[in-house]
């Protein structure tokens, strides 16, 4: 039982340290980049910075900064996603832990193919979903660089 | 974990929601009895008016066609020809010697012209065609389904053997929108019988059993299967002249002609040097198979039909055409260069298969020529045996290559090793030739 | 563990900011005569060390290189060797019956092996080899200034004629960062005789008079050019040994045997049927130029020293090697394809490739086979010249793509297309031997 009850302490001890310093970690990363919708701030993180690059050059750098397409354009969506988003960036990031290149989630694909039709919606109705009912296109196979070249 | 459970609960957060409006207006109601295409363009008059513009024609360097005038006959009332590809290459006569290719085979033009190219090509005076043939140049799926009593399959079976003639009377229109829509939900759909049970032994040849088209194939797949109902080789089974094509054994070149080699199949015996030979045609979606853009997941329409902005919509460019008349639509959204430049990449393959086509070509007729006198010098089935096997491969793969419609594009570098083991073939031939006569 | 692990993070952090601050410390001072790579390391660790990885051996299926141990002797002190391409396949001693390469020729390996493998092969005993070859296997640049008295192609021509033993004596190192790099900027230069001529003789043949490459080539073009200095075909022209490029004609395979006619060059006279014949020797930079990707912009750096992150800053692998080990950072920046994938692309290339190098080999072979037999037989020089002429250009076509070390993936058309040349020319010569013997 007192082993039980040291353990825990220690435990205890440990998880607050360990939160503390996850908070000091974020804070000191700049995680809080991730809640607003400044492109620079993502480019804090100079592993996105090419990417930074390539979105000012790129055709939608008037049009989409990067949380219209890389975030859910619902509230809660939104924060949600990018809490995911944050830990997992912030973590990779850190540890130094990740594929490169940079590749695309399958969760945050999803999320983009989604930002694409919500803002053209419109011109796309005929070819995504129209008449149809069979699954949709992907829009990002045809128009990858859209947001920036790779 | 933390990832899976977060997204389990906010589905919605992918914000797919298109449903809520309606693109166009339904002005008549579309059946599956709906042959005529000025009907569905009254709910779809963009797509109409760009299908109807099938009928243009302008060349490209290997591709589109030309429009040459012609006197109408009471024969053959057409107007206005496509070039003959007999004239611009003779040695296709020597080729095809015997076979009624060698009388009138001219370069493919629109989709608008297919039934009236079909039926007054000078092939069918040359040779009784089959009531077959309609199976890709009409509008043959209600005819079908009617002949059939409701069964496409049992019409398909019906109309095959028929006299060409009297198959005839039975369409009345080129390909049109039934042939590829469902006409309740306008998706694609597969309505050839020779499609679905020929890509159904090409799976089961790659281990995928009882391979259904209409429920296995995804959208993008179909974006190239409704072409591929009728840009594939083929050949006629038996007297029944059931449409086939030969995938049994795989799609490339060389798997094919092992296949016919099995069955023993023959098209014509070759005027002039007496061996058993095969016309291959059009396997467009056999090359392009081979090909990288096909391993990319590019499909037909992407580069044939590709999307077009027209007003504040956008559609599907429903003038299928070659995709060099039409570069900015058709690679540039993919290929972010110059279009001179575009045009120079594929000019450039092309040329590249030319020069070899060419080469295959000279060796063909090279081995042809040696046959053709060996034979009249009075040399033995026994000795004329092998190099008569020769050409049959020589030819089957460069024509292979020939009937393509692409001069290389789908598949480059397939394209030239497909020749190259033409040449080898012819070259070979003619070597076995001389030492089995020595 | 938790708490190591985040305070870990943190530290990691710092380092990372510290990182994306500082590109680099000048510990020593570089210049114009700093040899050792060993120097250059102190103010460029990270490149250094990668750049020392080249003698790390892994195999892909048709690259990289195996190691195979070995007892040293005197002779040959090495202990290690990469593997035999002639016990690979044996067809490889007829192709170059009586010349050096019969004897011995290995699968390339890393840019730390170049000076040694040079130096021992077997082919220095088979035959009497020239300074010229340390142009390309040894860090030169310093020692040809040197020996120029301060003029780069005083040096380079001085060095060329002299006995191997004797021009050995004057290098040490294999290639290292002043043979790539000037030491004050760091940027790419071109410190190779033999190609700042082969690329004027190139870019004349082009129109372009004049070419310098020091001034004319843009970033983009010196990261092949630095490669190309060495990748290339080339011939030892006159008493002189001097090295030169065959590209006064262009730079395809074609052109350069055109060249080579003309000016009536033979590299060896074939022990088994006496024709004229020339080796090929590794054109990467002649053949990637009919690619694609060189279409596209996309250099020798771009793919063998990919960009690759360490820390914060981006820097050139050093590690020059193939590809295929390195997908991620060498193809993927590119293509968004899974690495499975792109190893699949480029193996299906590459397999096409050596398909039609075999079939292209068996009819080299099979025409040297009936030289040998018809010279045997009596036949006059007369009788064999149209054959032997046939040789010469399937065997300099074979050789070419044989001796190109992507397996085709460079340009996997173009590659086909010479492969097929090869064949014609090697049958035609069996035929037009049988016909001249009659
Ligand atoms: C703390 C540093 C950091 C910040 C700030 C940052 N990123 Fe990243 N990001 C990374 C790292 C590291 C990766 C690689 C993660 C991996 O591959 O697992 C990454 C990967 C990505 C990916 C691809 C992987 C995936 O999850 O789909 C996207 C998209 C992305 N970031 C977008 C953004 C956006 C948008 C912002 C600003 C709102 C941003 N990032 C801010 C470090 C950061
Ligand atoms: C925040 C809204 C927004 C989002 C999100 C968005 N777009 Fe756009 N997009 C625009 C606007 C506005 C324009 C018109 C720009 C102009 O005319 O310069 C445009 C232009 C385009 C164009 C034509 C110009 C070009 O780049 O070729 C394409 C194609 C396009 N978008 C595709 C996409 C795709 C694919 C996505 C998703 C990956 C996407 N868009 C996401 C607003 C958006
Ligand atoms: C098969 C390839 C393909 C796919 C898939 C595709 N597009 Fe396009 N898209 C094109 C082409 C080609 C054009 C150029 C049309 C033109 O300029 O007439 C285009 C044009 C556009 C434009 C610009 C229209 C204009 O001229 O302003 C937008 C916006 C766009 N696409 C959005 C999308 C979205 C959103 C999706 C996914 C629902 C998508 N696309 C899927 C090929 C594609
Ligand atoms: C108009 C839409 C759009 C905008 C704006 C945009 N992106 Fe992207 N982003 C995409 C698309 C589409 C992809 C997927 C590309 C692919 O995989 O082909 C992507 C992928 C990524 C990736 C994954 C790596 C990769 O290259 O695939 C990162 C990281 C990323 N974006 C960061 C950013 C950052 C940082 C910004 C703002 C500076 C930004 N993006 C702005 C559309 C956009
Ligand atoms: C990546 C683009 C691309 C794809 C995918 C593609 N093609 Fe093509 N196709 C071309 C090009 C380019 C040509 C050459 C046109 C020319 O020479 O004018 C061509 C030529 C053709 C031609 C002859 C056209 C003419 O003008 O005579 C036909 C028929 C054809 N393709 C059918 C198909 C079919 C069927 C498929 C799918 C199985 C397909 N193509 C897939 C690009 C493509
Ligand atoms: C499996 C489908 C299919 C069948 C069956 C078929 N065709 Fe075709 N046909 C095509 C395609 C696809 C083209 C366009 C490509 C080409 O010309 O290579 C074409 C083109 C033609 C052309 C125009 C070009 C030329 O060759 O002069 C004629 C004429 C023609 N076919 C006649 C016939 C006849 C006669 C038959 C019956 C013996 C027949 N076709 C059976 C698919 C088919
Ligand atoms: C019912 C059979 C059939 C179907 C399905 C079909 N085609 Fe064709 N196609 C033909 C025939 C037949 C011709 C030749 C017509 C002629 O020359 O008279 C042809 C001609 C063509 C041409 C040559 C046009 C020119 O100007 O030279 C192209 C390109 C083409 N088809 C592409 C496609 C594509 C892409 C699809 C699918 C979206 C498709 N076809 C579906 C039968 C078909
Ligand atoms: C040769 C085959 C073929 C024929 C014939 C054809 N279509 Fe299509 N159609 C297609 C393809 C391929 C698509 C793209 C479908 C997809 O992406 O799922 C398409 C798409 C459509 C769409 C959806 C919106 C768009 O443009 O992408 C409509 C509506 C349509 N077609 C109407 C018609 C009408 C009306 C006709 C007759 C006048 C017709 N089609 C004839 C092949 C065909
Ligand atoms: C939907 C996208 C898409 C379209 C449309 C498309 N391409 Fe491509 N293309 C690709 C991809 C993907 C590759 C493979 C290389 C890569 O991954 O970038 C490729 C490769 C190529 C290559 C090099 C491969 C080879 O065969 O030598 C050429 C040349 C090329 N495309 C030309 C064209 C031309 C011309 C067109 C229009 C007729 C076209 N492409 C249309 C996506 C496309
Ligand atoms: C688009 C990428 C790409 C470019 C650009 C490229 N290569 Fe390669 N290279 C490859 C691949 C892939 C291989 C095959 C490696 C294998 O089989 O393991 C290869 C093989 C080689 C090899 C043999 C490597 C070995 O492992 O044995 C050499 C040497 C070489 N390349 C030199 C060059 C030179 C010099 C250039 C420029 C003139 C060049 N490459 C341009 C991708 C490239
Ligand atoms: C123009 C530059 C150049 C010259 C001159 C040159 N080499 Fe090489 N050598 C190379 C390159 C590049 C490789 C690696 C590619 C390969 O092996 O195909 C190589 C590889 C080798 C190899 C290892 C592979 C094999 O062939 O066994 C040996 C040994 C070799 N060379 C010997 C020589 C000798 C001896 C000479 C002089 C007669 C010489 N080289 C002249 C560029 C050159
Ligand atoms: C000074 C001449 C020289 C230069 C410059 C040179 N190489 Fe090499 N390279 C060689 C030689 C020689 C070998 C063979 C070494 C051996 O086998 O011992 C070689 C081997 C290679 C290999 C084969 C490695 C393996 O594991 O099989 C590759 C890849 C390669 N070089 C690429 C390049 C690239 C890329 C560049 C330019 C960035 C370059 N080389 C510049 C002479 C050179
Ligand atoms: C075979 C040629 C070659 C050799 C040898 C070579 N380098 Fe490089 N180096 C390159 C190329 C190519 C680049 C890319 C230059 C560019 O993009 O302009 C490069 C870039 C660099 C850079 C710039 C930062 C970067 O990594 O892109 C440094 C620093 C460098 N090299 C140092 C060295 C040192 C130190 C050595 C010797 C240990 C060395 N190099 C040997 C070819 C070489
Ligand atoms: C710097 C960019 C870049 C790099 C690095 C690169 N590629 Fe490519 N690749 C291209 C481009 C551009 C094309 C031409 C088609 C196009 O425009 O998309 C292409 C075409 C291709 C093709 C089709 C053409 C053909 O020859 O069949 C293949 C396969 C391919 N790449 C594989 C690879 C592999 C494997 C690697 C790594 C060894 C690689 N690429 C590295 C840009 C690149
Ligand atoms: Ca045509
Ligand atoms: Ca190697």
């Amino acid at each position: 039982m007192a082993h039980v009850k040291t353990a825990g302490v220690i435990l205890g001890t440990l998880m607050g340290l360990a939160a503390g310093l996850s908070i000091y970690t974020f804070v000191y990363a700049r995680g809080t980049s991730y809640l607003t919708n400044d492109p620079t701030a993502c480019a804090n993180c100079h592993v996105m910075q090419g990417h930074y690059d390539a979105w000012s050059h790129s055709s939608h750098r008037a049009v989409a900064v990067c949380n219209d397409c890389h975030a859910p354009h619902t509230f809660v969506g939104k924060y949600v996603s990018k809490g995911i988003n944050g830990f997992n960036h912030s973590w990779a990031f850190t540890t130094g832990r990740f594929h490169e290149p940079i590749q695309v989630t399958a969760f945050n694909e999803r999320i983009i193919e989604g930002a694409c039709r919500n803002c053209h919606q419109d011109i796309v109705q005929m070819i995504d979903h129209g008449p149809h009912t069979s699954e949709p296109l992907s829009c990002i196979r045809c128009h990858p660089a859209v947001g920036h070249m790779h | 974990v933390l990832t899976i459970g977060v997204t389990a609960v906010l589905v919605n957060i992918f914000e797919h929601k298109q449903d809520a409006r309606n693109p166009f207006f339904r002005v008549v109601e579309l059946t599956d009895e709906t042959q005529d295409p000025a009907v569905w363009g009254k709910n779809f008059p963009i797509q109409y008016d760009l299908y109807r513009r099938t009928v243009d024609m302008k060349r490209t360097r290997f591709g589109g066609s030309e429009a040459l005038p012609r006197t109408p006959t009471d024969a053959d009332p057409r107007s206005v020809l496509a070039q003959s590809r007999l004239e611009e290459d003779p040695r296709l006569k020597t080729m095809w010697a015997g076979y009624a290719f060698a009388t009138d085979f001219r370069e493919d033009r629109g989709h608008a012209y297919m039934l009236e190219d079909q039926t007054f090509t000078e092939r069918q005076q040359a040779a009784q065609q089959p009531g077959t043939c309609l199976h890709c140049h009409a509008s043959v799926y209600i005819p079908y389904v009617k002949l059939g009593e409701g069964d496409l399959f049992k019409g398909f079976a019906k109309m095959n053997p028929m006299p060409f003639a009297e198959a005839r009377k039975l369409v009345t229109h080129p390909i049109t929108c039934v042939d590829c829509h469902d006409p309740e939900t306008l998706q694609l759909r597969i309505t050839r019988p020779g499609f679905i049970e020929g890509i159904k032994a090409y799976k089961a040849s790659q281990g995928v059993a009882d391979y259904d088209v209409h429920t296995m194939a995804t959208r993008q797949e179909m974006r190239s299967f409704v072409c591929a109902q009728c840009h594939v080789e083929y050949y006629f089974k038996g007297p029944e002249k059931r449409l086939t094509y030969p995938w049994a054994k795989g799609i490339k070149a060389d798997e094919m002609l092992t296949y016919y080699d099995e069955i023993e199949f023959t098209d014509w015996t070759h005027a002039e040097t007496g061996a058993p030979v095969i016309k291959a045609q059009h396997p467009e979606f056999e090359l392009w198979n081979q090909g990288i853009h096909s391993r990319a997941g590019v499909a037909c329409a992407d580069c044939h039909m590709p999307y077009m902005r027209v007003g504040a919509m956008k559609i599907s460019d429903h003038h299928v055409r070659s995709p060099l008349l039409n570069i900015n639509n058709a690679c540039q959204t993919c290929h972010k260069v110059p279009e001179a430049e575009l045009l120079a990449r594929a000019e450039t393959i092309q040329e590249r298969t030319y020069h070899l086509r060419d080469r295959a070509m000279n060796a063909l007729v090279a081995l042809i020529d040696d046959l053709k006198a060996a034979r009249e010098a009075g040399a033995t089935d026994e000795q004329l045996a092998g190099a008569r096997d020769r050409q049959r491969h020589a030819q089957f793969l460069l024509d292979f290559t020939e009937a393509e419609n692409s001069m290389g594009f789908h598949a480059p570098q397939e394209a030239a090793r497909i020749l190259a083991t033409s040449i080898d073939h012819a070259r070979q031939g003619q070597v076995e030739l001389r030492d089995a006569r020595k």
